[in-house]
């Protein structure tokens, strides 16, 4: 035990951005208005899909809603928004180069063969 | 003797860390890190092969948005319970605790059970993991999905479970949040599979 | 600037490193002499790169070798000044590599673009057909099929169009350029263009016979799946056209005994030969096998010794093949059951399908045009047997 | 409370210290066996690479037989990435990280073990298939179509498919340990940028490792499926398109191939200053440009498949973002070279190792920019240039900075040196061997030899070279086996070494050698990038014997082991075909894993 006392003593670069211990959780409140935007915009979703004016414009307005909601869950459900910024590190790094990985191999697949490439 | 060890250490008193983070929630998030690429390249492969099946039937013939918009729904509210579970336990809530753990795992269930109704409907109309390569596709990638929701499930019954035993307070919080963060993951990951896979379905 | 600067760096990038083996010898399959334009594109390219990096090598470990002799510890040597950078030397090797890789980026880009080149409207079509482990080449044009060895004129674009029958190869005739993949055709529905089907378009500046192989771990024998090249003059192209479309009657008696036993065993159904009733396509065509450069696509030397063994033993000499032997099964065939003597007769039948030689009739002969074949001799043995490796005067 | 003995006994029973090793959760020792596994794989890796150069150091020769013949080179490719480079690096992270930066052990002590017995069985899975002759056989990057059952009908690629499955696991795992343990362990004052590089490298490669993973585990999948039950991701026929195995197993291929570079260059950075007594040149551009290495290499990954036929503008761009990546790992090579300009440089063993391989891998970096250009890969492509160009890379540079590794940190390890005479000959006879192997290659890709075939023609005028550097590679069996030796015979019998025998300036350096299993008595505090150099006072009187009342450390387990064990076995028993086989492994592994969540860690 004396060892956890020594470890106790002043810590280096203690979690820059937010107190650790104390950092604000938002309310019941605010989980449920995310909760009622996830249910409203995946309502817009599925809206969009059948209204027939939108087809050409379908594809980014569907990008834009589920970024949306992606980020609403991981901001307040996941508590990345509130949270050491190391954590948002960690998985946004990694989430871009899935993203890369995405777009990349769709353009090779997908878009050069069209381009005549 | 678990119990008892465990009292001895509840989760808040491991030694302090150079940043002060959670080694578990920091490895935790690692780990989340890795599964994007996990989930990115699956999305990547049905991304390439949509509309590349020879046979039927085919996405518009057979998926169904309005069902799966329910499902999709109910997975949603089951994140909403998830961290109404974590607001619970935090607060030393016990009963919410177990009611929103409960909820959890309860929506989750159903939404496994939204899958397993929708493969077998699909198995019947005759979409296999052999009958094109949209159905490998589609099975493999929500397939995996589906498991990763299996795991959750379980793994927040074991939570219940524990919480019902009276061991998890609002000093074990962390593990309950950590589920969380698992269980919210799960959820993102259908977020895109819902919007890429059903609503912008070609061919 | 590539043109003025290749001139020298041509002949000197590669020919420096040959003479640092020692040994200028004769290599059939060296890259480094390619006899057309598209495969020049690429050397130049190379040596290009050579030029500018291989200075940098040189400069490290020259450096690397003054500072182990300068700086090595020595006893009573003052304690070394503790440095811990400098910005500006940091900047200045941060940008003259990043220079440099501009340098050699541009004309490599230009390269790349320069080498994707549409099919011209008088390019000869060529399909290359990749099998485990064989080459096919159909000319549908021509109504030509064969094998292992194909035909090409000189100084007209040939287009290779590239596709396997099974699993990825690679077409490579390092005379005649780079590789290209070739890779079975993936089924798409209607309306959606098949992926990754690659061809080449070329013009080979000089005749010759130029050795290639498959270039892509395509499976047990992908070590012996090799071809070779005939560039030849166009009137002999044409010829050969010629002498591949016509009927061909065997005339020596054993080589009439090996064809009758030919069309009565299994072989026709996997093989065909021109203007006989052997139509199979499951292995290679065998018209005009008699002047193939070898058997079982660069096993072994095209002779007649050679071949009653290959007839005899096939799926031992080469793994894997769905050739049957006399006694060994094979691709779901049973056992040809040849004997040694129908072996011997099929191989003289083989044999004596030959093109004729000279492929076009010497000027003093009458300019009348006989059918091809008929005046031909069939003496065998008149040609080297193997005739692997470049043409002395080319290049 | 729970705390390990931690004194040595020497008279404890065979089943107590085997117990102790199955059982153990401390990175040293679990370092120990990554290091000594690996070293038993590379064994196994250098028989087949003998095998393969004695078949071809005739031309038509027939000493192998074709079939063998595809699986000794895809087992010696699979071997020595992923049983010999990866774990090797991940012995010299487990053993170095928590000492380099301060801590008592790594994040996750028991997640560790499960990492090394998953490789473990990994391994060995794989090499059940070599002995029982029914080795992968496709390739090291098992390219679709023909791994596929339609093509390659045998359990070979099973193997493949399912072996690689299995390390993947434990990679994975082991890339989240270190990457927590770096964030979350260092030392007071051990800031990000006063980390020494190794631990830099080490935190770069677990990322790399952590995403690259994941899409080989995903490919390994889709080829599993098409196997095991004819799903048609690969498949031709349905619509599957084989080029897409090739995209996925190179953007896991290249990112890899950095997960085995990174490593030395961490060594590289360790060991020259120290022989140079002059701190790292530009310690803040190393780190940058690793970490820029690290992200560069997930754009690259095309200049594996200039002959697939990607078009002009994807072969474009994969050749400048491969060009680019010369950059900074220029940086890395002229600030090696300025690190050694103005010091006293020690011709140690390790010293000469470091410097062999900044020469060498500068010469397979040129090679590899002579790829780059795409229109000259076309030729380069699938020939022995190629081969030597890897080699160069990875002999030269992987290699030789591991054994630079080995002779540096062996005194702290095992509290002697290693035997500096054996050490100049193992030098010595690798070295010359080496190069006398592998620089020819440049020639005989040069004329034509393609890669991965079992025989080549006479023709080709091939034989005299061939057979030289056949001839030549037995250099490098010799100078292996001095190495060897050289690592058994000093465990009992080298020089006794100091706590800091080569006067470094890192804090593994600070403790005892070998070090208690606390590491630190007291956690050091760090005050600078060099603290053993700027602040060596803090350091000097330090006493590393257990301080009163113990230290706590976390308890020997068990349960890692039936883990990695359960998880193993549920991909091993797809082989039986059967359905549900694989659900006896899962039981295994829940079972455990309950037991392992429930066990006090310590
Ligand atoms: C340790 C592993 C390692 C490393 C570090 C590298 C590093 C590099 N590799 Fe290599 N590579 C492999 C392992 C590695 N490679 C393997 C295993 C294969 C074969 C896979 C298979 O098919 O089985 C392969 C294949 C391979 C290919 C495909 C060849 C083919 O199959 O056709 C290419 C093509 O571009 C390539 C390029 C490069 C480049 C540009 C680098 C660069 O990172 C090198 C950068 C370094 C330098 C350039 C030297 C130092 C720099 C300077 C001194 C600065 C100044 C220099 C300039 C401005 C030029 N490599
Ligand atoms: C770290 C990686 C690494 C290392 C160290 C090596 C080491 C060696 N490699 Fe490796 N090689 C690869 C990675 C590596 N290779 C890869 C990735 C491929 C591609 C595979 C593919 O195409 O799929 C390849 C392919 C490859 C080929 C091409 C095969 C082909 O395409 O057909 C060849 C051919 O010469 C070769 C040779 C060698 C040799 C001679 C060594 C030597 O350095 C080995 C030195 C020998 C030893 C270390 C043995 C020591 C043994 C003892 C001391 C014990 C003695 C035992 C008894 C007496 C019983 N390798
Ligand atoms: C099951 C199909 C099959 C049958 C039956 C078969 N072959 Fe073949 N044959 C092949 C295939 C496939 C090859 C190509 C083998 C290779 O080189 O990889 C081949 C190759 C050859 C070659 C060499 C061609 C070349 O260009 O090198 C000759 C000659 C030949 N066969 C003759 C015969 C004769 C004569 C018979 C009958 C006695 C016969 N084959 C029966 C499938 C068959
Ligand atoms: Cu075909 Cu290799
Ligand atoms: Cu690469």
């Amino acid at each position: 035990m004396a060892d956890h006392e020594r470890n106790k003593e002043p810590l280096v670069e203690p979690s820059s951005s937010v107190n650790p211990e104390g950092h604000e959780h938002p309310g019941v409140w605010t989980y449920v208005v995310v909760g009622f935007a996830l249910a409203i915009l995946t309502g817009l979703e599925v809206a969009a899909i059948y209204i027939p004016p939108l087809a050409p414009v379908i594809v980014p307005i569907l990008l834009v809603l589920t970024a949306a909601k992606f980020a609403l869950v991981v901001m307040f459900y996941m508590h990345l928004k509130m949270d050491d910024r190391v954590f948002s590190w960690v998985f946004v790094a990694p989430g871009i180069l899935a993203v890369f990985v995405v777009v990349a191999l769709i353009m090779l697949f997908r878009v050069l063969p069209q381009w005549g490439g | 003797m678990n119990a008892e060890a465990h009292a001895a250490h509840p989760a808040h008193s491991h030694p302090p860390t150079a940043t002060g983070l959670d080694n578990l929630k920091l490895g935790f998030w690692v780990f989340l890190g890795s599964e994007t690429l996990f989930f990115g390249t699956f999305i990547a492969t049905y991304m390439i092969y949509v509309g590349r099946s020879l046979e039927g039937p085919y996405p518009h013939e057979i998926l169904d948005i309005p069902l799966t918009t329910v499902s999709t729904f109910i997975l949603l509210m089951s994140s909403l319970a998830m961290v109404l579970a974590l607001n619970a336990v935090q607060k030393d809530n016990r009963r919410g605790a177990l009611l929103w753990l409960m909820m959890t795992a309860g929506l989750g269930s159903i939404f496994l059970g939204f899958q397993a109704y929708e493969f077998t409907h699909f198995y019947n109309e005759g979409l296999t993991l052999q009958s094109s390569i949209f159905g490998t596709t589609f099975f493999i990638l929500t397939g995996f999905h589906g498991i990763h929701v299996t795991v959750g499930v379980i793994w927040l019954m074991i939570l219940w479970l524990q919480t019902y035993a009276g061991r998890i307070r609002s000093a074990d919080a962390l593990k309950v949040e950590i589920a969380g963060l698992y269980w919210h993951f799960v959820d993102i990951v259908w977020i895109v599979i819902f919007m890429l896979v059903y609503l912008m379905q070609e061919g | 600037m590539r043109d003025g600067f290749s001139k020298y760096a041509r002949r000197l990038a590669p020919g420096v490193l040959i003479l640092l083996a020692g040994c200028a010898g004769d290599y059939p399959q060296i890259m480094t002499q390619p006899v057309s334009e598209w495969g020049q594109i690429q050397i130049d390219i190379w040596a290009l790169v050579t030029w500018w990096t291989v200075p940098i090598l040189v400069i490290v470990i020259g450096v690397l070798a003054f500072i182990l002799v300068r700086f090595r510890e020595r006893p009573g040597g003052p304690e070394p000044k503790h440095v811990y950078g400098s910005t500006k030397i940091e900047v200045i090797w941060t940008v003259i590599p990043a220079i440099i890789v501009l340098i050699i980026a541009i004309p490599t880009i230009q390269a790349i673009f320069a080498l994707q080149e549409e099919v011209p409207e008088d390019a000869l079509v060529v399909e290359a057909i990749g099998h485990q482990w064989w080459w096919e080449f159909r000319y549908p044009e021509e109504g030509i099929i064969t094998a292992n060895q194909f035909y090409v004129p000189v100084g007209r674009p040939v287009a290779l169009m590239l596709r396997s029958n099974d699993v990825i190869h690679s077409f490579w005739i390092p005379r005649l350029g780079g590789k290209r993949d070739v890779n079975p055709v993936v089924r798409t529905p209607e309306g959606v263009e098949p992926m990754h089907l690659n061809h080449i378009v070329l013009t080979v500046d000089s005749a010759g016979e130029y050795l290639g192989q498959c270039a892509e771990f395509c499976g047990t024998s992908h070590a012996i799946m090799r071809m070779m090249a005939v560039a030849v003059e166009p009137e002999e192209y044409d010829a050969w056209v010629e002498a591949m479309t016509v009927p061909e009657e065997p005339e020596a008696d054993l080589a009439q005994v090996g064809h009758d036993i030919f069309m009565r065993s299994t072989c026709i159904a996997c093989h065909a030969i021109e203007g006989t009733r052997a139509q199979g396509r499951l292995g290679p065509d065998l018209t005009m096998m008699g002047d193939r450069f070898s058997i079982g696509a660069g096993l072994m030397a095209n002779t007649e010794e050679n071949m009653t063994e290959w007839l005899l033993h096939a799926p031992e000499l080469k793994k894997g093949i769905l050739m049957p032997g006399a006694r060994v099964e094979a691709g779901g065939m049973p056992p040809t059951a040849l004997s040694r003597e129908d072996a011997r007769a099929v191989a003289a039948y083989l044999a004596s399908l030959r093109l004729p030689d000279p492929l076009v009739p010497a000027p003093t002969a009458p300019a009348a045009d006989p059918p091809a074949g008929a005046e031909r001799e069939p003496a065998a043995g008149e040609r080297e047997p193997l005739p692997m490796g470049p043409e002395p005067e080319s290049d | 409370m729970p705390t390990t003995e931690t004194t040595r006994s020497t008279s404890r029973s065979v089943g107590a210290v085997l117990w102790d090793w199955l059982t153990t959760v401390d990175h040293k020792k679990i370092g120990i066996l990554y290091g000594a596994t690996a070293l038993v794989f590379f064994v196994l890796g250098g028989v087949e690479a003998m095998l393969i150069r004695w078949q071809l150091s005739r031309p038509e020769a027939a000493f192998i037989d074709p079939d063998l013949y595809n699986q000794l080179f895809t087992m010696h490719g699979v071997t020595m990435v992923f049983l010999v480079g990866m774990p090797i690096a991940v012995a010299f992270f487990n053993y170095l990280i928590p000492l380099q930066i301060g801590a008592r052990d790594v994040a996750f002590p028991r997640l560790n073990a499960f990492s090394y017995w998953v490789f473990l069985f990994g391994g060995i899975f794989m090499y059940t298939s070599v002995f029982a002759g029914i080795a992968p056989d496709g390739g090291w990057f098992g390219y679709a179509n023909l791994s596929l059952r339609e093509y390659s009908p045998g359990p070979n690629m099973d193997f493949y498919a399912l072996g690689l499955q299995i390390l993947g696991i434990g990679s994975i795992a082991g890339g989240v340990n270190f990457i927590t343990t770096i964030i979350n362990l260092r030392a007071p004052g051990m800031k990000f940028m006063r980390m020494p590089l190794f631990t830099w490298m080490a935190f770069v490669t677990s990322f790399i490792i952590i995403t690259a993973l994941p899409v080989l585990a995903v490919a390994l999948f889709m080829l599993t499926f098409d196997r095991f039950w004819d799903t048609h991701f690969f498949n031709v026929m349905a619509g599957g398109d084989p080029v897409l195995w090739q995209h996925l197993f190179w953007l896991f291929g290249h990112p890899e191939v950095y997960i085995l570079i990174l490593p030395a260059f961490g060594i590289a950075s360790e060991v020259i200053p120290t022989f140079s007594r002059k701190p790292l040149f530009g310690y803040a551009i190393m780190v940058f440009s690793g970490v820029l290495i690290g992200f560069i290499s997930w754009g690259v990954w095309g200049h594996h498949m200039f002959t697939t036929g990607m078009g002009p503008i994807a072969d474009a761009f994969f050749t400048i973002s491969t060009m680019i990546i010369a950059i900074p790992t220029g940086v890395k090579v002229f600030n090696w070279l300025a690190t050694m300009w103005g010091g006293a440089i020690r011709f140690t063993t390790a010293m000469l190792f470091a410097v062999a391989m900044v020469a060498l891998f500068t010469i397979g970096g040129i090679s590899g920019m002579m790829h780059a250009a795409s229109p000259a890969d076309l030729q380069q492509h699938d020939t022995y240039f190629v081969v030597a160009h890897f080699h160069y890379v990875l002999i030269g540079g992987l290699l030789m900075g591991v054994f630079a590794g080995f002779y540096y940190w062996y005194p702290k390890v095992s509290g002697r040196f290693m035997s500096e005479k054996l050490g100049k000959w193992h030098f010595w006879t690798f070295f010359i061997g080496f190069n006398a192997v592998f620089f020819p290659m440049h020639w005989v890709g040069l004329f034509g030899m393609p890669r991965r075939i079992y025989t080549y023609a006479e023709e080709l005028n091939l034989g005299a070279l061939n057979l030289f550097m056949s001839a030549m590679s037995l250099f490098m069996v010799v100078g292996t086996m001095f190495f060897i030796w050289n690592l058994v015979r000093s465990w009992r019998k080298g020089e006794p070494a100091v706590a800091n025998p080569w006067g470094g300036s890192t804090l593994e350096w600070s403790t005892t050698s070998p070090p208690p299993d606390f590491n630190f008595a007291e956690l050091p505090v760090v005050r600078s990038r060099n603290p053993l150099w700027d602040n060596p006072e803090d350091y000097d009187e330090r006493v590393h014997t257990e301080p009163a009342g113990g230290v706590h450390m976390p308890n020997p387990s068990f349960w890692p082991l039936i883990t990695a064990f359960g998880s193993a076995i549920t991909l091993i028993l797809f082989m039986t075909h059967i359905w549900w086989m694989p659900l006896v492994g899962l039981a295994i592994t829940a079972v455990a894993t309950i037991n392992w969540a429930f066990e006090p860690a310590g």
